[in-house]
């Protein structure tokens, strides 16, 4: 899998529900298939000192994350029987109740597909250098930290 | 031999691009230095720190040429340095 | 939590991406939520002495299913700190590469929406009096048995 | 006494409504029964496998009025039996 492209992960803006039933339903003629996994970021409208987080602006460091996202899908793989895999992440703004960032994973048996599911988020929040400024409904600003 | 070899890198003239990213960005910009006496990623954190010293306080990682630095590591003419606080994706 | 009302989980044959679409775009006002998990199920055209699975017949002891969805249900609630947690399983007749299995949990952070989502998942597929006639390309069958 | 407690048992017409999930609803039917004997989960799984011998065979879980089975449970009339092969939703 070593000469495998590097895909991008990052659209512009929030993921939307439509975006997300398009490729649920891109599987239907992945017949192998028996189960399917799907993570959702929302960003919440946390209150901090009575201000409510309005949006959540994110940047990173694209070509890093990129590579490190190829090496996470990589060893993934190696790890888990999967058929399919799909990771999106949001640039740019994303605002609260919106979906910032989607996780799918497909395999023919239950087990696999949403424990690779998990993993991938964890991995991802951990290693890609991406970053989220959260926006307050004042326009004054905090930067994110993952918990 | 030690001495020698460390005042000949000092003398080496380095071409160093740094990018900066999230909170760090606000201080830290986009820039190219030409400088002398960085040879190590560990030399460049005492410049940059120095330079930066917000930087002091805060926990960040590097990246040389795309690649996350672990330990201290070598800095070979041209680099491009990253300086990112922690990760907050997802 | 004890005179909810028990909630209908069935729905007559497939259950569309637009569905599953529609019902994410429903959180968007829930901005206490943080993370979704979703699992779905899709029918596998499995091949079993030389014949292919054109599709899966599915029948329930529907009532003493619902009862016991709800237990499970007010279990996982009292488990984790969930938002929202929604289940859809087919009735009748689902092609294969369709979705007869929707489970959607939803929570501020990620683990607890993860976990809560994979326990509905067992619990619902062991404890659900639910029955799985895997109806062959000739029209011939057999009973599925979960593995 | 326990002789003749279970001999007035016995005498007791049950009336009995038998409902089959799955691969058993393709030999037993949806049923009335009228019959006495029966007092228990226990006694009725003895009627049923000889009525149906392809049962003997065969996982089956028992359901009286709704509730799952888990031990021999006595029946009062009138009752819903369900009798149902392992699950296999999902």
């Amino acid at each position: 899998m070593g000469e495998k492209k590097v895909k991008n992960i990052f659209v512009n803006g929030a993921i939307t529900p439509a975006f997300i039933a398009d490729s649920i339903a891109k599987h239907s003629s992945k017949t192998a298939i028996g189960g399917h996994s799907i993570f959702m970021g929302q960003v919440r409208k946390d209150e901090i000192a009575g201000k409510f987080v309005a949006a959540i602006e994110y940047t990173a460091y694209e070509e890093l994350a990129l590579e490190k996202m190829h090496q996470i899908r990589e060893a993934i793989f190696e790890k888990y029987p999967l058929n399919c895999m799909h990771i999106y992440h949001s640039l740019g703004t994303v605002k609260t109740g919106e979906i910032c960032l989607f996780v799918f994973t497909s395999s023919a048996h239950r087990k696999p597909a949403i424990e690779a599911c998990s993993e991938v988020v964890d991995r991802l929040k951990a290693e890609l250098p991406i970053w989220g400024k959260e926006i307050f409904e004042d326009e004054t600003h905090q930067w994110k930290e993952n918990t | 031999m030690i001495a020698s070899s460390q005042i000949k890198n000092k003398n080496i003239q380095m071409e160093i691009e740094i990018i900066s990213f999230g909170q760090i960005a606000e201080f830290i910009e986009h820039q190219k230095i030409d400088i002398s006496g960085i040879t190590d990623t560990e030399t460049f954190k005492q410049y940059i720190e120095n330079q930066f010293p917000a930087l002091k306080g805060m926990k960040y990682k590097l990246a040389l040429n795309k690649n996350i630095v672990q330990e201290n590591t070598a800095i070979k003419n041209p680099a491009t340095i990253a300086i990112m606080p922690p990760f907050s994706g997802g």
